[in-house]
């Protein structure tokens, strides 16, 4: 079923797959979603039984949004777990110092270096003056928020990520991810996380548990530096996807 | 009560044409499209059990936050790989090598 | 226990269908661009959806991540993948 | 743990360690490798020592490690594993040592002596197992610690060898492996106990227990090569000499068996498995393995091919031994374990060294191989003797076991397949051992360059390995031998008290009293052996019978008995045995005396000498011992050092005359040692039918009765003149002397087999006479006399098993008779040797002429000479059945017409050359004999205290008739014969010929390349049709000519005539 | 005491190590400190595991640590009993095992990608076996699935990108079906926590669905024969560590949640019908493994197809283990298939460290070019064939434990089909070893191009792991008594499993 994989556009017109299998593929599926539907439609929901205990314990998790309380304390755990899966992607993506990206301009020693590209953006670099401090303000403003009202720290990197890429797509700057700063930037929000559920569990004998009073406290800053790393991991998807140089490197014989 | 019903009800058509996507197409984005529309399918679900009326429940949110990075991540790691591949210049079409079944 | 027929609910039953509608459209478009740019458009319709369940935290995510940076990243690799590889012939790197 | 659970564990990694430290030993560190590896042996061999001492004293060695819940891995050291792990232990060691000799200078030893000791480990886990799981594991661990070895050499063949190894054993295992689960699910726990443990067990369903039994037999059979699943064996001779040794001899094939011992003893229990009717299964496909591997090793050119199918057919002997369910049988089974462990890694060594040192692997390449390579095939002999199963070796014990264990339970069938297979045996084994000495070799073999004929370490193993496989025979019932371990086995798994032994004489007197008389000439003949000593004890040989004479003539009658010696041997002195021991002394002096004049200037005197002391002994041996083993041992020493007389002269007439000797040889022992081993287990209640009837034919192929006397004619003639003296005088009475021990003379009744010994001894007194008669050469004459003397005998013996209360009288004529016979063919034999002088017309002419005549004298039975006092003690003390005199005299007439002819070819003889003063021990020897004749006419009754009856008128006219018309008939044939044209060739030898034939279609099959079974089968559908059509040619031609005419007329007369006078009461 | 007020916190700490030793190796810059710390890790991490075990072991109780304080519905919880802590201790023996072959395995270039990633996919072993909360699975799924598929990648040629592009694609197809499951299963009963879901779950449509979805995605992962596609490639083109983990480890950890689901969590709406349904397909795994190992022409190809082939073995427990009708899980048959993981992991992870050498040595891998390898590789040789030994499960080796137990289960249940197949298997495993060997033997040769000189010390640690499977086929007493160790059920309202 995943056999034929094309890349290039011109190609997948032929190789689609014949009407048939298709149609066969379309039928087995849509009694599928039908049996599923029914299956949902039948069965009662159960009641909000953890919603309410959720509800009933988010004085004592440190912030008022229900979504950041769990997202941060109760399920601190798969937070965890789920900046360590953008951090495998980071990684992966992460090429090695010597081998240089064919801008040669570029000056590589810094993580954020001007490059005098030749065929720069007018209209964009005129609204980046705009843009870039709207979006780092915006980024502060709902990371700030997420603990009273619906924000946090995925939407705020997401935000980020966006004034970076705008910044990137410029055309003007360059972005080099070998160096330990970015190498550090990336993995800050990993560090922080884990350096609090050690914390936690100096303070409270139970790991990732928050002490009380400094809950919110803890939270915020966990929040900043995961806010900070997810901006610069998304960033670096983005950078390094568009930064694959367009000559084939063909692996040595 | 039955806005959830009903969001669910889509989140599995969704689903089914999420899944339809990625088996029948055969470009890599085609296909990665169509796993990331049965990804808003299953989120869906999940939000739409969250509604209980007066109260919203507030672990299918943070799950479904988890989920939505996921799905970037893998889209964006997908997508890298099929860059490599492409850059490696040869034959785009899959040919499926020769004892390869 | 009475359906109420009201404005919201048609409303929903109106979002909803088209999402179905657009999610069907982006996988049967013929050319991977515009399926790229529908499915930004699925993204930004879902979104309002999250926002009539009153998940406000994914819907700003959704909006930021799964419309925002997916679909840029969707663009961009289509415009690398559609571009003929340069073998690394002595021709000078790609100007775009 | 404490020493006794530790001690197998100690065994198995004596083993394990040095193996797995090999392998990381470099290639070149050479002696590092041969310490830790014969340190490893030695360690082991004292630990089974260690072992063995405990076991004997009752202690109980088992080491326990926690394998499954409910299962662990056990090591028990019981006797049976006793028997298995000493067998390995020791053969391990010396493997070694010829391995290491046989690969020195070859790549990757490291690697081939790790494993080799790995293999091993393996074995001796097998060997230790206490449970069916610990067995399976060390089962597997064997086959792939194998694997290796078989292909060591890394070339296409043992490529194929590995990977069809591999196969069989893999499915063989996954079997095994559903057997033992589907068991243990059934039974539980799966310890080996003494009496079988599901015996105990109730609510077993049975067919369930025989689907689990055929699926066992399966796992176990692909190893003990039983023949559907015995493909892997032959093909696995491609692995070098001392792996196919291992192997075959002790590791896996012996795994295979000692699997279906332990299967069908420690888990089902032998009489539950009979009970379940599944040991004829087993014994079914175990009897179809013998015959079927020994057929297809008569076809294998390839020597290491041949040894192999053996091997497939030894192996089974103890899966047969289980199958026959009873006591003895077992005992045959286990010690056949340990005897085909030896005689056949004696056999694969010899192979190997053959392989090694001189580039031989066929079988056709071997001619005259003795020669250059004496003391291997001294080995490769002793273990292929061992193999047939012949007496003195250790491969007759077992089969000797086997067969009375089969008719303890009256199993005849087995009896038969031993006897086959004994047979099959001899004929793919003795064309090698016969090629290897008697032929001469055509191709020239690498020159010997060092003092040994091969290196030392590849000489040792074998010379060793049958010595062991000898001393296993000769000292069976000695305590540590594996016979008495097996009886302590055995014991165990029937449950009951060590029973009592067979022949074990209680009286004892003066050690080793009448063994020096059997000892004399073997010292003798190892003084002939030994370079040094050869000249002299050359010259001493005729003395050696001097013991025997003194013993026979002054001792008084005594019994020795050496318990240690085969089963308790018992040498006994009575008057019967002295007047035989006389007899055979005299001859063999007299005989010794000749031969000096005879052979003087002979090449292969020293062989001569050899055979010629080893025949004495054997006739001495026989003439004395009581026991049945020991008659049968000192038998076959004496027919088969015979053999070696017979082909003495080494022309092609001798050769053929000497297989057909050996054939019928081989025959009667098989007989022989069937009737014995029934009458053994016979015991004391009354003789079977069967047993005396096989007896009689046994002992008849030996005294050349009529259907069985083929040999005699065509071996005696070509034998030397002494040896054909002796042949003639003393060996054909061993029949007698067999018949006389054996056959319940005087105290039972036996209708049947007096009348047909009283029709065939006749029949072939006057039928001999005839064909003497018509013969060309002397010796050949004299050979048909002998056979028609010898049916006088045989009748006489006859009348005594008809008439018991006559046998007393009858015994002592039969003696005296034996002494005339004896006595006057051994002159007249002397006379042939010296007729040449006599004929050069030199002055001792007419004194030689004298000597000739008084033998003939007493052969017709003239009055006052031995001959007519013989015949008369013979008539009266059969006291009145008037047609048994009339036709003793009527067989005089014939004899008379014989001696005639005798004379008349003696005269014709040629005139030799050479100068008499050569021929002088001759003449003093036929002095000495011809003496004898004469005061045996007179003293004989002095000396013997046989009464005679004074000659009165009537017995001298009985005496004067029958030589009268004797003369009469020689003169009338005599213008007779003349207008005949000459007979061809004597037409009675025609039958023998169509023998040869079909002996050389079966045995010629081997030259032509046979590689796989089909074209075997095809092979015998072509040569059928042939050998038919040439009996039928033969037959025709025989009708047409008129003396068979007159014969068969003859011949019914005589019939016609005892029947008629048969007392009907 | 003392001691067992600390052995919980081993649980979080089971995750942090190798998330830290993660962090150190992305910041570290030489390559050979990377490496250092790597190994150091590597033992700490056995440390805590034996720590673990030996706690279970002693004390015969599982452990649960509530994370956050919060308590099963509302926080996630870490549990270990006998199978998690098998797992985890067979897991780390092997990480330890595999990283000092890593260590001088990768150049400088992809050392720095390698590491990270390793520790990472490492970590989300551990999670998965140390979960107990539905969604902390999928996300450790996540984590592990796509670390593995960036550890493919690493080999760097077409054939390694393509498949783990494909692999990538079945692992998020995977991971999404079993989101949906799990998200039904929420909708179905309130809570995400799986002890919670034991108790409260009982047979209707809803969790019969939700079951199949979830036993659809983690089928996906597991590679079981129609959906194994993906697996001989991306194991075959993966550098040997990464495969060794990948066929020994990653495989297994689904199978151990699908374990997880269908006896603990969601028994009540398990039936025959998918029982057997996963026996066959296990059965036709079997043969069809075999079948396409006999045909493959490369050796790395010809190990991963025998990966499929041992797989079908695993799914063999399905039919056997509620095979005496009542719902009692027979111990033994789970006994049998824990062993069986053992023995292949360890088994495999030799053989492919073995392919490892061979590939180096030789610059390829193509079975028929291998002549005469017992001379210039005597050590690789000598791994394959104990290898071989413990996977076709000749005794004394592990696999032959497991394959008599589970023969044992098989025919006490009188199901004789199953042992029919588990024999053919065998038998089928020693055709295509057995042609490795023999080709392996075969010395008529001349000498063999040298790609690059053998290093024996690398092939020590293959050795070490093949003897290790071979001994882990002793005194199987100590790894079946800490089976017993499982969660008791707490009675609840629902009848409940035991």
């Amino acid at each position: 079923m995943f056999r034929k994989l094309i890349l290039s556009e011109s190609l997948s017109s032929q190789n689609e797959m014949t009407l048939l299998t298709r149609c066969a593929l379309a039928l087995v599926i849509s009694i599928l979603t039908i049996g599923l539907s029914a299956a949902l439609i039948l069965s009662p929901k159960a009641e909000p039984v953890l919603a309410i205990e959720a509800l009933d314990k988010l004085a004592l998790s440190g912030v008022e949004n229900p979504v950041t309380a769990v997202l941060l304390n109760f399920r601190s755990y798969d937070t965890l777990l789920e900046i360590a899966v953008l951090l495998i992607v980071a990684v992966t993506m992460s090429t090695p110092s010597n081998k240089q990206m064919n801008q040669s301009a570029a000056d590589t020693s810094r993580w954020l270096s001007v490059n005098d590209a030749q065929f720069v953006h007018p209209i964009l670099t005129a609204l980046l003056r705009w843009l870039i401090p709207l979006g780092i303000l915006l980024s502060g403003y709902l990371l700030w928020t997420g603990a009273y009202l619906p924000g946090g720290a995925f939407q705020a990197g997401a935000v980020l990520t966006g004034v970076g890429v705008a910044l990137a797509v410029a055309g003007r700057h360059h972005f080099t991810w070998h160096l330990f700063i970015a190498r550090f930037v990336l993995t800050v929000g990993l560090i922080a996380f884990v350096a609090m559920a050690a914390g936690n569990a100096l303070a409270t004998g139970i790991v990732l548990q928050y002490p009380i009073e400094h809950a919110g406290l803890i939270i915020l800053l966990v929040e900043l530096a995961a806010t900070i790393s997810i901006a610069a991991i998304l960033l670096m998807l983005f950078t390094q996807i568009t930064a694959l140089p367009n000559t084939s490197e063909r692996l040595k014989p | 009560m039955t806005h959830d019903l009903l969001f669910s009800i889509t989140g599995v058509v969704l689903i089914g044409i999420g899944l339809f996507g990625s088996v029948a197409s055969t470009h890599i984005i085609k296909k990665l499209i169509a796993i990331n529309i049965m990804g808003l399918g299953i989120f869906m679900i999940f939000l739409s059990t969250a509604r209980h009326g007066m109260i919203t429940d507030p672990i299918p949110h943070a799950v479904v936050l988890t989920g939505i990075v996921v799905a970037i991540a893998g889209t964006s790691l997908c997508l890298w790989l099929a860059l490599k591949i492409h850059l490696l210049g040869e034959d785009t079409t899959e040919e499926v090598n020769a004892n390869d079944v | 226990m009475v359906i109420i027929v009201s404005i919201e609910l048609w409303m929903d039953v109106l979002l909803a269908v088209s999402t179905v509608l657009l999610a069907g459209l982006t996988l049967a478009a013929r050319n991977v661009f515009t399926a790229i740019v529908l499915y930004v458009c699925l993204g930004l319709l879902v979104t309002i959806i999250w926002v009539r369940l009153n998940a406000w935290d994914v819907a700003i995510a959704e909006a930021a991540i799964g419309a925002g940076l997916t679909g840029a990243l969707l663009l961009m690799a289509w415009r690398r993948l559609n571009h003929p590889v340069i073998v690394p012939s002595k021709d000078a790197k790609d100007v775009s | 743990m404490t020493f006794s659970n530790s001690l197998p564990i100690l065994i198995i990694l004596s083993a394990l360690l040095p193996g797995l430290v090999t392998f990381f030993i470099h290639e070149r560190q050479v002696i590092l490798r041969r310490a830790l590896n014969l340190g490893g042996n030695v360690t082991c061999l004292v630990l089974i020592g260690l072992l063995i001492n405990g076991v004997y004293s009752g202690e109980v060695f088992e080491t326990r490690l926690p394998l499954l819940p409910a299962m662990d891995l056990v090591l028990h050291a019981d006797a049976l594993s006793l028997l298995f792990v000493s067998l390995s232990g020791l053969l391990w060691f010396l493997t070694s040592i010829y391995a290491i000799g046989y690969l020195d200078g070859t790549q990757n030893r490291s690697r081939f002596f790790g494993f080799f000791s790995l293999c091993v480990a393996a074995t001796l886990g097998i060997a230790l197992a206490g449970n069916l799981i610990t067995f399976l594991i060390f089962y597997e661990l064997l086959t792939l610690t194998t694997y290796p070895l078989v292909v060591h050499k890394g070339n296409a063949a043992s490529l194929r060898a590995g990977r069809i190894y591999l196969a069989y054993t893999m499915i063989g295992g996954a079997l095994l492996l559903a057997g033992v689960v589907w068991l243990k699910t059934l039974a539980g726990s799966l310890e080996f106990t003494a009496t079988g443990v599901l015996s105990g067990l109730p609510h077993l369903d049975p067919d369930h227990l025989k689907i689990i039994f055929v699926m066992l037999l399966t796992g176990l059979g692909v190893k003990a090569a039983l023949v559907p699943l015995h493909g892997w064996l032959p093909i696995a001779m491609a692995a070098p000499a001392p792996v196919s040794a291992l192997l075959h001899a002790v590791a896996v094939v012996k795994a295979g068996a000692f699997g279906i011992i332990r299967v069908v003893y420690d888990v089902y229990g032998i009489e539950f498995t009979r009970d379940l009717g599944l040991t004829v299964i087993l014994g079914a496909v175990a009897a179809f393995t013998i015959v079927y591997g020994s057929i297809l090793a008569i076809y294998q050119d390839d020597l290491k091919k041949r040894l192999a199918y053996s091997t497939v057919s030894q192996v089974s002997y103890i899966a047969l031994g289980t199958a026959i369910a009873g006591p003895i049988a077992t005992i045959g089974g286990m010690i056949h374990l340990v005897h085909q462990g030896l005689m056949k890694i004696t056999l694969f060594f010899c192979a190997g060294n053959l392989a090694e040192t001189l580039k031989v692997h066929k079988v056709s390449e071997l001619n005259g191989v003795g020669r250059r390579m004496p003391l291997t095939m001294t080995a490769f002999t002793i273990a292929a003797l061992g193999m047939i199963g012949l007496p003195p070796i250790a491969g007759f014990v077992s089969k000797w076991y086997l067969g009375a264990g089969a008719l303890e339970v009256d199993a005849y069938w087995v009896l038969v397949i031993l006897a086959i297979s004994s047979l099959l045996n001899a004929l793919y084994f003795l064309p090698i051992l016969h090629a290897a000495w008697f032929k001469t070799s055509d191709t020239k073999w690498a020159v010997q360059k060092t003092k040994l004929e091969t290196h030392w370490m590849l000489l040792l193993p074998p010379v060793l390995t049958a010595a062991l496989a000898v001393a296993a025979g000769i000292f069976a019932s000695s305590a540590i031998s594996p016979l008495s371990w097996s009886e302590l086995i055995a014991a165990r798994e029937y449950g009951q008290s060590i029973f009592p032994n067979d022949p074990s004489a209680a009286f004892l007197s003066s050690p080793w009293g009448l063994g020096w008389v059997v000892l004399a000439p073997l010292v003798v003949a190892v003084g002939v052996l030994i370079p040094l000593t050869r000249q002299w004890s050359i010259r001493l040989s005729a003395f050696a019978a001097l013991p025997a004479l003194f013993v026979a003539l002054l001792a008084s009658p005594t019994t020795t008995v050496l318990p240690t010696l085969f089963f308790g041997s018992v040498l006994t002195l009575d008057d019967v045995s002295r007047v035989i021991l006389l007899l055979a002394a005299t001859l063999w002096l007299l005989a010794g005396i000749y031969a000096k004049g005879y052979l003087a200037n002979d090449a292969h005197l020293t062989r001569y000498t050899l055979f010629f002391l080893l025949c004495m002994a054997g006739s001495f041996g026989l003439s004395l011992s009581q026991d049945l083993f020991g008659f049968l041992t000192f038998f076959t020493l004496m027919s088969l050092s015979a053999y070696g007389v017979v082909v003495h002269t080494g022309t092609e007439e001798a050769f053929r005359a000497g297989k057909t000797y050996m054939q019928w040889v081989v025959i009667g022992e098989l007989l022989l040692f069937a009737a014995l081993a029934g009458l053994s287990s016979a015991g004391n209640s009354v003789q079977p039918l069967w047993v005396s009837s096989l007896l009689l034919i046994g002992f008849g192929i030996k005294a050349g009765l009529l259907s069985t006397h083929f040999w005699l004619p065509r071996a005696h003639p070509v034998a030397p003149v002494p040896a054909s003296a002796v042949l003639s005088g003393l060996m054909v009475k061993a029949g007698l002397i067999g018949w006389w021990r054996f056959l319940p003379l005087g105290d039972e009744v036996l209708l049947q087999p007096g009348m047909l010994l009283i029709i065939l001894g006749f029949a072939g007194a006057f039928w001999a006479a005839i064909a003497g008669w018509m013969q060309r050469d002397p010796k050949t004459l004299l050979a048909y006399s002998t056979i028609s003397q010898m049916g006088v005998m045989a009748a006489g013996v006859g009348i005594g098993l008809m008439y018991p209360h006559l046998w007393s009288a009858l015994s002592a004529a039969l003696l005296l008779y034996v002494l005339h016979h004896g006595f006057a063919k051994a002159a007249l034999f002397f006379s042939v040797g010296i007729a040449p002088i006599a004929n050069r017309g030199s002055h001792l002419k007419w004194w030689l002429w004298f000597m000739f005549l008084v033998p003939v004298i007493t052969m017709i039975g003239l009055p006052f000479t031995s001959g007519s006092i013989a015949k008369a003690t013979l008539k009266i003390s059969v006291d009145g059945i008037a047609w048994f005199e009339w036709l003793l005299s009527l067989s005089a007439v014939g004899t008379t017409l014989l001696m005639l002819r005798f004379i008349e070819l003696l005269k014709q003889l040629p005139v030799s050359s050479r100068p008499t003063s050569q021929f002088t021990p001759q003449i003093i020897a036929t002095c000495l004999t011809v003496l004898i004749i004469l005061t045996l006419g007179l003293g004989v009754p002095v000396m013997t205290g046989i009464q005679i009856i004074a000659p009165t008128s009537i017995s001298m006219f009985d005496a004067i008739w029958p030589p009268f018309i004797g003369l009469l008939l020689f003169i009338g044939l005599y213008h007779f014969r003349l207008r005949i044209h000459p007979v061809r060739k004597p037409m009675i030898q025609s039958k023998p010929e169509i023998l040869e034939n079909a002996w050389k279609t079966i045995s010629d099959g081997r030259t032509s390349k046979l590689s796989f079974e089909v074209p075997l089968i095809s092979r015998i559908k072509r040569n059928i049709p042939s050998a038919v059509e040439a009996i039928i040619v033969r037959i025709s031609q025989i009708s047409i000519h008129p003396g068979v005419v007159l014969v068969s007329l003859l011949l019914c007369f005589a019939l016609m005539f005892a029947v008629g006078q048969a007392p009907i009461e | 005491m003392m001691s067992d007020l600390l052995t919980p916190l081993l649980l979080p700490l089971m995750v942090a190590t190798p998330l830290i030793a993660a962090l150190v190796s992305i910041l570290v810059g030489s390559k050979r400190l990377r490496v250092g710390i790597s190994l150091l890790f590597a033992i700490l991490q056995v440390l805590i595991a034996l720590g673990l075990v030996l706690f279970l072991s002693t004390y015969q109780s599982a452990i649960r640590y509530e994370l956050g304080g919060w308590g099963a519905p509302l926080g996630i919880d870490l549990t270990v009993d006998g199978l998690s802590a098998l797992m985890l201790m067979l897991s780390s023996v092997l990480v330890l095992v595999l990283s000092l072959y890593s260590s001088q395995y990768f150049s400088h270039q992809d050392s720095v990608r390698f590491w990270p990633l390793w520790w990472l996919l490492i970590a989300g072993l551990n999670a998965v076996f140390l979960a107990a909360d539905a969604f902390n699975i999928f996300v450790a799924l996540e984590i592990m699935g796509l670390s593995a598929v960036a550890l493919v990648s690493l080999g760097g040629s077409r054939a390694a990108l393509m498949s783990a592009l494909r692999y990538a694609l079945v692992g998020l197809l995977g991971s999404l079906l079993y989101l949906l499951g799990v998200a039904l299963l929420y909708r179905a009963y309130g809570t995400l926590d799986l002890l919670m879901l034991s108790t409260v779950a009982d047979h209707n449509p809803l969790t019969w669905v939700s079951l199949s979805l979830i036993s659809l995605g983690l089928l996906l992962k597991t590679a079981l024969l129609p959906l194994h596609f993906w697996l001989p490639a991306a194991h075959s083109s993966a550098p040997a560590p990464v495969s060794a983990v990948l066929s020994a480890l990653v495989v297994k950890a689904s199978f151990y949640l699908l374990m997880r689901f269908w006896f603990d969590v969601l028994s009540p709406a398990t039936n025959e019908i998918g029982m057997t349904a996963l026996g066959v397909l296990g059965a036709v795994a079997i043969i069809w493994g075999c079948v396409a190992a006999l045909r493959a022409q490369r050796l790395k190809l010809l190990i991963a197809y025998s990966t499929v082939a041992q797989i079908g073995y695993l799914f063999l427990l399905f039919p056997l283990a509620t095979a005496s009708g009542s719902s009692m899980i027979n111990a033994g048959t789970i006994a049998a298939v824990v062993y069986f993981i053992l023995a292949h992991a360890l088994a495999k992870a030799a053989m492919f460290l073995a392919a490892g050498d061979i590939q180096s040595y030789y610059g390829h891998d193509n079975i028929n070019k291998l002549k005469g390898l017992v001379l210039t590789l005597p050590m690789a040789v000598a791994t394959f064939a104990i290898a071989g030994v413990s996977l076709i499960g000749l005794p004394p080796s592990g696999g032959f434990i497991a394959k008599w137990l589970l023969l044992e289960s098989a025919i006490s249940s009188g199901k004789w089909w199953w042992a029919v197949i588990m024999l053919m298997g065998g038998l089928l495993a020693a055709l295509y070893i057995g042609k490795v060997l023999s080709i392996a033997f075969n010395q008529d040769i001349d000498r063999p191009t040298v790609h690059r000189p053998a290093q024996n010390r690398s092939a020590f640690y293959g050795f070490t792991l093949a003897i290790l499977a071979v001994f882990c086929g002793f005194n199987t007493e100590w790894v079946l008594n800490l089976l017993e160790v499982q969660f008791e059920r707490p009675l609840m309202t629902s009848g409940g499993v035991q």
